[in-house]
């Protein structure tokens, strides 16, 4: 797989972005989610309110990759009920291990498409999953 | 091109674009040369039987091609006895039959276990799982922030109360030598034992364990051109007899009645099961290839290319050495970061360039914790690297940060 | 010429009166097809690295190396989870990791564990050092003067206060097949957990782990065409999950501080330290040998080869089999004794005709003196052997008491 | 090595030879002696008077090496004070392992000099070796 399909724009900004990188005041669950081979380290904090993921924050470290998952998965699960989260979480981990395929669905996950390839890259596969399974934990627990 | 390097099929070989690749992960694991390869396949062919056992030549052979082994590497470690000599499988299980074996039987509620903070998980987690299990205490020797131990450390933390102290020969994450006879001899003095991880060592500077007075001393062939699957443990015979056995099966045992058995001499008490003959013929060819090189040779050769490293590293902008960023008692291994970028990128954009460095935590969690570091790139050369490999990963240094969507600098 | 053995260098060798070796030391150790000597080579001159670790290609084929080598063991042995595969260095560290772990954990003062009397020292002695560190007891399954366990033995040993039963799916002094469904159900029936030793039966007859209902399944890949240095532990998912570690190091953890760690899932929990991948190439290389000829034509042609032994066997004079005398359940070794003659010397007579068997007491004291035996000679047969290696065998004994100096009978 | 060079006539006989099979009745000193990796298992006993070995007999069961080995012995230190039975032990191993060749030193062994081919054949030193090393343990216990 060449680089250039890897470290596209859009994910090389999200991987810079620090938008969701503010630790929250009053989280209602915080996970911490590790890659131990590679060294991605996060926590990712939620403040739920009426079934609702108000505020979404990453913290700790990794990858370009990981952290371009992480704030993309950020965006797209403020504002939405727990339920829709885990249902985008599955599409999303679908589409990585290339069960979902087809575009019309994969819509739904916007800038998260810009991850696809990385199914075809078994040692970054890891770090492109890290925060949305960290984030299916994080929902067990409320 | 490096004299050495036709030797090594798998880095001769060009890819699509004929590219060599630039193998700089041998702290992880080595290349080996032809000759270790045809040794373990003439073995297979010529010599295959289950050796100890055996009343035809076939399996004589095979005691002999494993005995052999186990008197070359006792020449190659100094050790006084070959059998003094344990085969196992890795560094790591004879770090974990020292840690079960010695430690269970000999560490008591309330002793004290040292090990130097920079040591490899192989080293570090069995001595926990020893201390939980026998009431014992872990210090640590703490490192300065090039990962350096003080002297001053080590008479402060070895003391009357210590029972064990462990600590590797040099470091798989910054390259260091530790001051090993400082340590031993403080370990001595507090009656104490020492064991020595010279995973790192042994394959890259003459050893002598006796010289060195360490109680035990550990390391694996695949970081030395032998093949996978082998490790050696040496410990001093009073020790090993004091011991009690690890695995238990065929082989190393005397009598076995129905509910009690006696156990062979060592080390064979050491050795249950049917031993890797093919890897300790595979380890042995290794050491002949080494010993033609010599291992002072070796010593120069990655000195040089350190020193090379380390000039062409404070060219890249931005990078940060992760240790000692001088040539002084270290070893051909240096980590470092780039600014901005994480460590798992760095190594996928100079695979792109075909050069195999290793990014990660380096099996040394609690060490990187104490360095402040998540995680390192890391470039570990070998006798077969030569400076081309270095200004190879230099200049693809250069370009990494303009791949992850920094400005050009 | 039987088909298979132009494909073993070794066996093909002659020797300098121009004779081939008759190896019929099988349940020893196997020799290796030249394919599996290619892999193993082609694996270190290609794609050798640390696996697991990098972040570039080559360690990316290692791993990938290693998990199809493990995806190869898992459809061998009909494991439902390549995850209940784990990679160690031989049957005898399997059965060690299941007795250390599952053992010192699970069973508790007064628990019964329940062996059959015929098994190796691999299957013995680690539950006799486990029973007493547990305070636990060690009944015997015992056979009757052929080797044979019978259903009334299973019944009345193993009962409500059995905890753990071990058992061999083949024995390697008698080539008796256990019934060891029945003893795996009775153990289920019970509540307790059963341990198979699969190292005489993986290689020669296709074998379901899922279908046994076996709770651990151990083998050395040694003694199926494969290299030294590997084993295999086959466990049930949630039994692995529940256990601790075995052998503590890299690879094998998920957070290391400087007191305490946790641990990765299974199977990477029980694989502490760099991996044989080399190894498990030539494993999964010689699996795909087996599966070309077939386990069940292997099954077939060695029972063919047995039936002629034991045949040849009865004409020799003052010869006695040890174990069964006939072909119903039993693998392709014939253990016997010739009167008058000490095995040891029969070995050393047979060698000088070039035949290899094995003699001693085969890591089975405990059954040898229930059988009322010192020793015994054991001939067994792999794929390569023909009806020429048994008539060899057969005419060379046939000298042996006369070398001692017993008239011509 | 050639068989008739290992099993003479001299050793088959020795080999088969029941002269110090029969237990003693009232044995100074038993000492057991195994090579656990070939089986061989034997029992020495000693009746020992004023320093003197008075009767010997070696029990067990070994191959023929071991137990022509153990008739030769055997019947050597018989009568002889157990100070000259240990020097004919350190003769014996001196020879197998090649460190006494001189055949005027060795002539002491009498019969046991046919066991000297034996460390050309390194599986079977053991089973030669295996008597004295027994009679060296049973005298250190006197
Ligand atoms: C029945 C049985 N179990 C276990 C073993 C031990 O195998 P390994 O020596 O390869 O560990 C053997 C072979 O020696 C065996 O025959
Ligand atoms: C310093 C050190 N100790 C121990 C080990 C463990 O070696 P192995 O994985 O071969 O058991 C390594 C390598 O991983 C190492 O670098």
């Amino acid at each position: 797989m060449d680089l250039s399909d890897l470290y596209t724009e859009v994910i090389t900004e999200y991987g810079r972005s620090q938008k969701h990188r503010h630790p929250l005041e009053h989280p209602d669950v915080t996970e911490r989610g590790v890659n131990p081979s590679c060294g991605d380290d996060i926590s990712l904090e939620l403040e739920v309110n009426g079934g609702v993921i108000e505020k979404a924050a990453i913290l700790g470290s990794g990858c370009a990759i990981s952290q371009a998952s992480a704030a993309i998965m950020a965006g797209l699960i403020e504002g939405k009920p727990t339920g829709e989260a885990n249902r985008l979480a599955a599409l999303f981990l679908g589409m990585i291990r290339k069960d979902v395929t087809d575009e019309n669905e994969l819509e739904e996950l916007q800038d998260g498409v810009a991850l696809q390839n990385i199914s075809n890259m078994p040692a970054r596969v890891k770090c492109a999953t890290l925060p949305w399974h960290t984030l299916e934990e994080a929902l067990k627990k409320l | 091109m490096n004299k050495y390097l036709h030797d090594f099929p798998l880095l001769l070989q060009p890819d699509e674009k004929g590219r060599r690749i630039a193998y700089l992960d041998n702290a992880a694991t080595t290349q080996k040369p032809q000759a270790v390869l045809d040794a373990v396949t003439a073995y297979y062919q010529t010599s295959n039987a289950n050796p100890h056992r055996g009343a035809y030549d076939l399996s004589e052979a095979a005691t002999k091609a494993l005995e052999s082994a186990r008197e070359k590497v006792r020449a190659f470690l100094g050790a006084p006895k070959a059998a003094e000599i344990v085969f196992t499988k890795s560094a790591t299980e004879s770090l974990n039959l020292v840690a079960q074996s010695y430690g269970m039987s000999f560490l008591n509620p309330g002793d004290e276990i040292v090990l130097a903070i920079s040591e490899h998980h192989s080293n570090l987690v069995p001595w926990q799982i020893v201390a939980r299990a026998r009431g014992a205490f872990l210090t640590y020797l703490y490192t300065d922030e090039s990962g350096r131990i003080l002297p001053g450390e080590i008479e402060k933390k070895i003391t009357g109360k210590t029972k064990l102290v462990a600590a590797a020969h040099a470091s798989n994450v910054t390259g260091v030598v530790n001051p090993i006879e400082a340590i031993i001899d403080r370990a001595h003095q507090v009656g104490a034992v020492a064991v020595v991880d010279g995973t790192q060592s042994a394959p890259h500077m003459a050893v002598d364990v006796a010289a060195l007075g360490a109680d035990f001393y550990a390391l694996s062939a695949h970081k030395m051109l032998g093949p996978m699957g082998v490790g050696v443990l040496y410990g001093k015979e009073k020790l090993l007899e004091a011991m009690p056995p690890f695995l238990y099966g065929g082989d190393m045992i005397e009598y076995v009645e129905e509910q009690t058995s006696t156990f062979a001499p060592v080390p064979q008490k050491f050795e249950g099961g049917t031993q890797n003959v093919g890897g300790a013929v595979g380890l042995s060819a290794a050491i002949d290839y080494l010993n033609s090189v010599g291992m002072e040779s070796i010593r120069e050769h990655e000195r040089a290319l350190t020193a090379y490293m380390l000039d062409r590293l404070r060219g890249v902008p931005q990078l940060k050495i992760v240790g000692p960023d001088e040539l002084q008692d270290r070893i051909g291994v240096v980590s470092f970061t780039l600014e901005g970028a994480h460590p798992h990128d760095v190594a996928t954009i100079l695979n792109a360039d075909r050069i195999a460095v290793r990014s990660g935590h380096h099996c040394a969690h609690p060490f990187m914790c104490h360095l402040g570091v998540q995680a390192t790139c890391r470039a570990s050369v070998y006798l077969y690297n030569s400076n081309e490999d270095i200004d190879r990963l230099a200049e693809s240094l250069k370009g990494v940060r303009r791949w992850l969507g920094y400005g050009l600098e």
